[in-house]
């Protein structure tokens, strides 16, 4: 029931912003402040209810309503450990959103922030949901007000940018959803028992072809949204013309639901397919790496740089996943944690500088550490959290997944170990396009307010935390080992 | 006295905090006695710590102390642990009191800079990373420290970033570096999937069980650790980004590219000298690498006219030694010279630092002279310095160490008359390098007129240091000549004893050549350089020794090899594809469906008669299927 | 005896069928585009009575009548339509009402 | 034929009824309003009715005639549509000087054809629906005679209309001389000897001619956009949705009856039709700047998702077809309820520039286009997405992947522009909004609120389609 509530205050509390801001607009992000806050709240008081909670049961809230009972559609919402984390990491990351675009913001507030509580509720919803329709719904609705945040609030080619997002993402789910109905039917036939539940759907037989034909559909949806090469096309664009806030969703939670899908529903219901599959996709993840990091290299405009950076970071979880090595799923989890933190955070930092300097492109800054002492001291950590450097959330994170794969895939494990040679490569072209050097700009620009200091101290805090105190994360997902055989053989 | 390890790298690092986060609202003594203070006092816990060590050894050869368990996941167990065995001691000695020296002649160095704070936060961060580098008890640790001290070595070669050469300095050093370390981290791969722990006396205890002697396996672990090595340590091939380094201020240099920093290669191999024992294959590689390195870096020094990278070039030589002599199996000799070397080689870049400094930053050794007189402190420093690095006989620590790597080049268990040859040829260039150093910094007439003299802040750490660079060496005399040998007596604890060939002549034959090749090499440096014998002036003009001279100049080309070959092709594919080619295919997509969009657009002409075509054109087709099925 | 008989009739309709369309697709004049369409009504008209002869039954006189009153009303209404075009055009070119399009 | 059977057709006959009773109002010369109230409450009359004979059903009316819940629900559901396009209708005429009086009778005439193609079960039963129908909107389309090309409009759906009814009855006809009984149940018996007959299947190809051509299936659909934008925005919507949902109630009965899927031509012809309709419909609406024309394009694709549904012919297609059908015409009327909101006497409000930052001008209504887009779109929350759930359902428990798959890129291809369109809702600035004068407050009032009530029924449909889907199935089976 909790869950629910959690849903239906950032459902309401969007709608409030948007009512308020008719009168007063400046009301509309304090309501935003205080509503993210109250689940963050939430979110965190449910932790030490986890911890307590006896082991054997990894799913310590599970709570189901009827909703459609003729299609066998159940309101089904449980959380475990794996997506408490991510729910953690939603509200945690929509705090900063919401202060984020604390200033940025000048027209529409209300419905922006409208749109921007909807996105969490939309992605709380997919990490929380436990039937497939409601998976579906959720995973659709999370789409649509981010499609407006980046064509309302976007940058110059905005509106090709929400195009491409919305298109690809769309063509994926639309894939996803008949695969869905094929699992459903497949699942009625055989029990007479027509039902979207994930635990029910979780004891589906299937035979190899369809299996495999299945999964494609569910693995395509999630594998665009991740996004892997040759899917990933949408996300420089979306990323480079969100708003900061929008960018800092995207790449903080948005990609991690893919992630989040593969985890929870191929690899649990498809187990033999995704074994069989498995050294495609780890191809994949891995040219995803290489791929990624050498256009971020290329690239000029910030934001479209970190954009392929995450494309590269996220070929690792594709790795770490289809590895079937439980230290590599650790891995995975701490993966998209710390690229949410890490890769939001530089989303934040080229926002900031945009404020200041107008723009995007890297040839136009330059010596910004003299002016600005204080980013560029963030700077060096966030992108040496990105270089995946140790003591850093990140480093753990790469390490499990290379570490895990090495026994598996050692070819392949190596080739991704390159990724760590070119991700120092481009973050240190950042860092000295950005901060070193001569400085170019010719407008004075001011170091970092209150606000934003605080929102990259706090995310920096949590990425040097996660690096030096990982274990708690690790027990909580540790129950990731068993959702598929060959992970805990 | 092992509950309180922590606060040896935990002084610095709390340094480092403060000066970071508050730096910018301090006072400049305020920093300077926080930056060097924390190096300080944790050097006077280190001496306590060592003092107590060597009196009583614990039974398990080592202090331990476990500050907080990092992760355990499937096997893999990891703490924030230090462990200080003997060879440990060795290098947080020479750390942090080398350390503080160089941090109390920096708050002189340093006093003009706007970076004050930043500066001594990189220091203390970078003496902390380089203590957990050595103190670590699992590898992960280690690599943690690894990473840190390449990251604090990054942030001080940049530290005057405004200037492009600098951080293209910082950048070269920092990938090339990374390289390396990706070989390593692939190694510590390999090495979990192996023997599955990465506990380092487990991993020691267990290679030995798991590997036979040369088994592949083992051998590839120990050429990766190696590639690590090579690559911090500036060893051929990864030897080109010392020299730039030297972009970093002088107390930088001193630290990090001299004493401590590039040593980390030399710590790793010492520290897994189990798994390289196990194959002789890669302890060969070790000495070549080493032996080659020493000498293409010596001739390389013999030439260069930047003071700092004649020191940087000589540094990556005096390691090749260090190397040799690890690769041949003298492991106590190899740690010894790392000992003295220290000492020397951070006194060498420090006083350099202090002549540059007073002659406006000049870095030409040309453009100096006769400093003799108008510096004297600074210049009988640097002569006992360069007396160490050119192994003056007896009196110097150079010697001692070095002496025991030639004689061991040849006689201990991996050696070979060729490596022999090559150390041997190294140390002429040495002193013959050495030699032209400092006549023509300080003999000769006055080129630039110096300003104003370095203060006693500064001079101190280097008389302190000259002491040591004369008296390290005494501690470990050659057997034949007096047998006291204390340093390799308490390295044996951790590290295998030399075992020596058969039927070789005696040592001293040795020690006499060498004595003599060193001297022949300070005649002929005297005589190049300071002689002024017209035969060899119009010799050193003469074209093919030009051209030799420019070869060696420019590093054997390294530089230019390794653009060629990587730098310009990797340049090249990111800039053809910066707009990523895959979009093509769904720009594709979407211009056909809008290229059908407007044929079928055609179709809606209004035209009622085509419209009942239209419908024609479908009852035809209905027809038509109708036959067909 | 009927049977071919019907056929036979159905094969008449059939024509003026085709007759039917074949002018509706050449004729220009919205006038002659209607007889046409009339044409074609009452060619499948006259296949009903034959399907209704063949069966012996009143179904398809009955039919007939039915298509007749419609073809009456939409007759009507064309015409009206017609009226109006002719009004507004001046013409009853069928290729001049190309207004509505792409 | 006695009495008691008279009863269930109550509906039909009251809506027949209602045509009447509105010529002799306007033989009284009375107002526009009271027409249009008594119109409203006919209809309602017609509800309670329908609600009144539910119990009776399902009762045959031999033998032209049969009235079971399938029929109950489609007539329901025209019903509904006709309210709606009755009040927006009254408000779009005002506003134009031409006399609104007869515009009423004819409205109802065809929605009572609409009602009986629904009942039919007989060919002339489908005749005179089908004709009535046409007859009646050749007239409405053509109503504002002066308004440049709503005459073009009218003339070229006449003529296409009659092509197609002549092709229908052509088709009836072979059919007859094959199976030599009008009557679907009938020629069902005389299925076992005719079903080969070459002439037997040509007349039902004939006949999908006719269906086509209502439907608005490729490549029956050229006439679509230029009737859509030429008539006037509530007799559009009644194309959209009455005429339609009529003709797919008969051709629903027709193939339910004489079991039309088992024949792999019809499969083939259908599927062929299906697939060629989503992709012309989509791809000829990418780039289209006239709203009208552009939901004439979509509509076109819809019912190509919709045959998708059609094409396993077992009760999970029924089912999805009835709610899409729902689903369909409740969006396409609130969008058309826009459009009529927004149009003035000058021009209709159909070119997409109108519609710039209308979001910011007057957000109700924007954001009820945007549901009705959305809707279409076929994005959760709204109704759009459950329907196409439930086709895409019957589609795969069928396993016709070939249709299912196209329907998938289509829609796709789809999004775009029902995209577009929203973002030009929320587009920057646009033109200074013109706040027309409303002539009766109360009806602009009430349309207002019909239309929000329409996308909460959207919305409500979209998320809880419990009731609605149970409705459903309890009308279906009363057969």
């Amino acid at each position: 029931m909790i869950l629910i509530w959690m849903l239906c205050i950032l459902l309401a509390g969007g709608i409030l912003c948007w009512l308020a801001a008719q009168r007063q607009p400046l009301l509309a992000r304090w309501i935003a402040l205080i509503t993210v806050s109250a689940d963050l709240l939430i979110a965190c008081w449910l932790f030490p209810v986890y911890q307590a909670f006896p082991d054997n049961s990894s799913w310590f809230i599970n709570y189901q309503a009827n909703w459609i009972p003729a299609l066998g559609v159940s309101f089904h919402v449980a959380l475990d450990g794996f997506s408490h984390i991510l729910l953690l990491l939603t509200y945690f990351l929509g705090i900063l959103a919401v202060l984020c675009s604390w200033k940025e913001v000048r027209e529409r507030t209300g419905f922006y922030f409208f749109n921007l509580l909807w996105t969490l509720a939309g992605i709380s919803g997919v990490f929380i949901a436990m039937d497939l329709f409601l998976f579906y719904f959720c995973w659709e609705i999370m789409l649509i007000p981010m499609f407006l945040l980046i064509i309302l609030w976007g940058d110059v080619r905005r509106h090709y940018a929400a195009y491409k997002f919305f298109l690809f993402t769309q063509a994926g789910s639309l894939l996803m959803l008949l695969a869905i109905l094929a699992l459903y039917f497949i699942h009625g036939q055989q029990t007479g028992n027509y039902t979207f539940d994930y635990f029910a759907l979780l004891q589906t037989a299937l035979t190899p072809s369809t299996a495999m034909w299945t999964m494609l559909g569910f693995l395509i949806a999630f594998v665009i949204k991740l996004p892997a090469v040759p899917f990933h096309n949408w996300l420089p664009d979306a990323h480079g013309e969100a708003p900061t806030a929008g960018s800092l969703l995207l790449a903080g939670l948005l990609l991690k639901t893919g992630a989040y899908g593969i985890i929870r529903f191929v690899l649990p219901i498809f187990p033999q397919a995704a074994a069989d599959i498995a050294p495609w996709m780890i191809l994949i993840g891995v040219a995803g790496i290489i791929y990624g990091a050498l256009l971020a290299f290329s690239q000029t405009d910030l934001k479209r740089l970190i954009a392929y950076t995450s494309v590269s970071h996220m070929g690792f979880v594709l790795v770490g996943v289809f590895s079937f090595s439980s230290i590599a799923m650790q891995g995975v989890v701490m993966q998209i944690l710390t690229h949410g933190l890490s890769t939001g955070a530089l989303f934040l930092m080229a926002g900031m500088l945009k404020e200041r300097l107008h723009t995007r492109d890297i040839t136009k800054m330059g010596g910004l550490w003299t002016s600005m002492p204080r980013l560029g001291g963030m700077a060096i950590l966030l992108t040496m959290a990105s270089a995946g450097l140790p003591a850093l959330g990140n480093f753990i994170a790469e390490f499990f997944i290379l570490l895990g794969t090495f026994s598996n895939n050692p070819v392949l494990s190596i080739i991704a170990t390159l990724g760590l040679i070119l991700s120092a490569v481009y973050s240190l072209r950042m860092m000295q396009k950005v901060f070193m050097g001569p400085l170019i700009s010719t407008v004075p620009v001011v170091d970092l307010s209150a606000r934003e200091l605080i929102i990259l101290t706090a995310l920096s805090i949590s990425i040097v935390v996660l690096g030096l105190f990982p274990q708690p994360v690790i027990d909580t997902v540790h129950h990731l080992s068993t959702i598929h055989p060959l992970l805990h053989e | 006295m092992q509950q309180y390890l922590y606060l040896i790298p935990a002084l610095p690092l709390a340094g480092f905090l403060v000066l970071s986060l508050a730096g910018r609202y301090l006072s400049r003594n305020f920093i300077a006695g926080i930056g060097a203070g924390s190096i300080c006092i944790s050097a006077l816990i280190t001496i306590l710590l060592s003092a107590r060590f060597l009196q009583s050894p614990p039974e398990t050869g080592a202090y331990t102390q476990v500050l907080w368990h990092w992760f355990s996941v499937e096997g893999l167990v990891s703490n924030i642990s230090l462990r200080v065995d003997s060879l440990s001691l060795v290098f947080i000695c020479i750390i942090t009191f080398i350390g503080a020296l160089i941090h109390i002649y920096s708050i002189a160095f340093m006093r003009e800079d706007r970076d004050y704070a930043r500066f001594f936060a990189s220091m203390n961060l970078f003496v902390c990373a380089m203590l957990m580098l050595v103190m670590a008890d699992n590898l992960v640790l280690l690599y943690l420290g690894w990473e840190g001290v390449g990251l604090c070595s990054y942030l001080l070669i940049g530290f005057w970033y405004e200037t492009p050469g600098n951080y293209r300095a910082a950048n070269k050093a920092f990938v090339i570096t990374r390289i390396g370390d990706t070989a390593m981290i692939i190694g510590l791969f390999l090495l979990f999937k192996e023997l599955g722990t990465l506990y380092i006396p487990d991993v020691l205890a267990r290679a030995t069980q798991h590997f036979s002697s040369g088994a592949d396996g083992v051998t590839l672990i120990a050429i990766l650790l190696l590639c690590g090595g090579m690559g911090k340590s500036a060893q051929l091939p990864l030897q080109t980004w010392l020299p730039d380094a030297m972009a970093g201020p002088s107390p930088v240099s001193a630290l990090i590219h001299a004493a401590t920093m590039v040593t980390a290669g030399v710590y790793l191999i010492a520290r897994m000298h189990t798994i390289f024992e196990l194959s002789p294959v890669a302890m060969q590689i070790t000495a070549i690498v080493g032996a080659v390195t020493l000498f293409v870096a010596g001739c390389s020094a013999m030439v260069q006219t930047d003071i700092k990278r004649i020191l940087a070039y000589s540094t990556i030589s005096q390691i090749g030694y260090m190397f040799l002599a690890l690769g041949v199996g003298a492991w106590s000799a190899g740690i010894f010279h790392f000992f003295t070397h220290a000492f020397f080689k951070a006194l060498l870049f420090l006083a350099a630092g202090a002549v540059i400094e007073t002659l406006h930053h000049e870095h030409n050794i040309f453009k100096m002279g006769g400093l003799r007189k108008t510096m004297p402190v600074i210049f009988w420093t640097f002569t006992i310095g360069a007396a160490a690095l050119a192994a003056l006989p007896l009196v110097t620590a150079g010697f001692f160490s070095k002496d025991q790597i030639l004689w061991y080049a040849w006689s201990a268990g991996g050696g070979h008359p060729v490596l022999w040859a090559l150390a041997l040829a190294g140390a002429f260039i040495t002193a013959l390098y050495s030699t032209r150093l400092i006549l023509v910094v300080f003999w000769g007439e006055m080129k630039t007129t110096p300003g104003h003299l370095p203060s006693r802040v500064m001079t101190v750490p280097l008389v302190i240091l000259a002491f040591f660079s004369v008296a390290a060496g005494w501690i470990e005399w050659p057997h034949n000549i007096l047998h006291v040998d204390l340093f390799s007596e308490e390295v044996q604890h951790v590290l295998p004893a030399t075992v020596l060939k058969e039927g070789l002549p005696a040592e001293i034959v040795f020690q006499l050549i060498a004595v003599v090749v060193s001297l022949i090499g300070i005649y002929s440096g005297y005589s190049l350089y300071y002689g002024q014998s017209p035969l060899l002036q119009q010799w050193k003009q003469s074209p093919t020794v030009m051209s030799v001279r420019d070869f060696f100049f420019s590093g054997w080309r390294f530089d230019q090899l390794y653009d060629a070959l990587i730098v310009r092709p990797f340049l090249f594919i990111t800039r053809i594809n910066k707009s990523d080619i895959s979009d093509k295919l769904y720009t594709a997509i979407a211009n056909v469906s809008m290229l059908l969009n407007r044929q079928f657009s055609v179709t809606q002409n209004g035209s009622l008669r085509w419209y009942v075509t239209g419908v024609l054109i479908g009852i035809l087709f209905i027809i038509t299927l109708q036959l067909l099925l | 005896m009927a049977p071919i008989h019907a056929h036979t009739v159905l094969v008449v309709a059939a024509i003026l069928f085709v007759l039917g369309l074949a002018g509706v697709l050449t004729r220009k004049n919205i006038l002659f585009m209607l007889l046409s369409v009339e044409i074609m009504l009452n060619s499948a008209g006259l296949a009903f009575v034959a399907a209704g002869a063949r069966w012996q039954q009143p179904d398809g006189q009955i039919m007939y009548l039915f298509i007749l009153a419609m073809a009456a009303a939409e007759v009507s209404v064309a015409l009206a339509l017609v009226v109006q075009i002719h009004h507004q055009r001046k013409s009853l070119d069928i290729d001049q009402l190309k207004e509505l399009k792409d | 034929m006695n009495e008691l059977q008279l009863i269930p057709l109550l509906p039909f006959i009251i809506l027949a009824m209602a045509s009447v009773v509105t010529i002799l109002l306007i033989a009284f010369r009375l107002s526009h309003t009271v027409i249009q109230v008594t119109g409203f409450l006919m209809m309602c009359l017609v509800v309670f009715a329908t609600w009144y004979v539910r119990d009776t059903l399902p009762e045959e009316v031999p033998p032209l005639f049969i009235v079971d819940g399938q029929a109950a629900l489609f007539t329901g559901v025209i019903i509904f549509c006709v309210l709606v396009i009755g009040l927006f209708s009254y408000i779009y005429f005002e506003e134009r000087e031409e006399n609104p009086k007869e515009y009423y009778i004819l409205l109802f005439l065809a929605t009572l054809g609409a009602a009986i193609l629904t009942i039919s079960q007989h060919f002339i039963s489908l005749f005179i629906g089908l004709e009535l129908l046409s007859v009646s909107l050749y007239a409405l389309i053509a109503y504002l005679r002066n308004r440049n090309n709503a005459v073009e409009a009218g003339m070229k759906y006449l003529v296409l209309a009659a092509l197609s009814s002549a092709f229908l009855l052509f088709g009836m006809a072979l059919i007859y001389m094959e199976a030599g009984s009008m009557k679907f149940s009938g020629i069902a018996e005389k299925l076992p000897q005719v079903s080969s007959s070459p002439l037997f299947l040509m007349g039902l190809g004939t006949i999908v001619v006719a269906i086509g051509f209502k439907l608005a299936l490729v490549p029956f659909h050229l006439w679509a956009a230029d009737v859509y934008q030429g008539s006037p925005t509530p007799v559009t919507a009644f194309i959209a949705t009455i005429s339609k949902i009529g003709t797919f109630a008969v051709l629903l009965r027709f193939a339910q009856t004489i079991h039309l899927q088992q024949y792999p031509l019809i499969i083939a012809i259908f599927s062929v039709i299906a697939i060629s309709s989503m992709i012309v419909g989509n791809i000829l609406a990418l780039r289209q700047q006239n709203l009208k024309r552009l939901l004439a394009y979509s509509s076109i694709a819809h019912f190509g998702y919709l045959l998708v549904a059609f094409l396993p012919g077992n009760e999970a297609g029924t089912e999805a077809a009835a709610f899409y059908l729902i689903a369909y015409s409740i969006t396409l009327l609130s969008a058309f309820g826009v459009i009529t909101l927004l149009s003035s006497r000058e021009h209709e409000a159909e070119t997409l520039d109108i519609y710039t930052g209308l979001i910011w001008r007057r957000p109700v209504v924007a954001t009820i286009l945007a549901i009705s887009l959305f809707s279409l779109a076929g994005i959760p929350l709204t109704a759009g997405f459950l329907a196409k759930f439930f086709v895409l359902s019957a589609g795969v428990q069928q396993a016709v992947w070939l249709p299912l798959a196209v329907l998938i890129l289509t829609s796709v291809i789809g999004l775009y522009y029902y995209l577009r369109v929203i973002n030009t809702l929320f587009g920057t600035s646009g033109t200074a909004d013109v706040m027309q004068k409303t002539v009766h407050p109360f009806f602009h009032v009430s349309t207002y609120i019909t239309l929000v009530v329409l996308a909460g029924m959207l919305f409500w449909i979209g998320v809880f389609p419990g009731l609605v889907l149970q409705g459903i199935r309890l009308f279906l089976l009363l057969h």
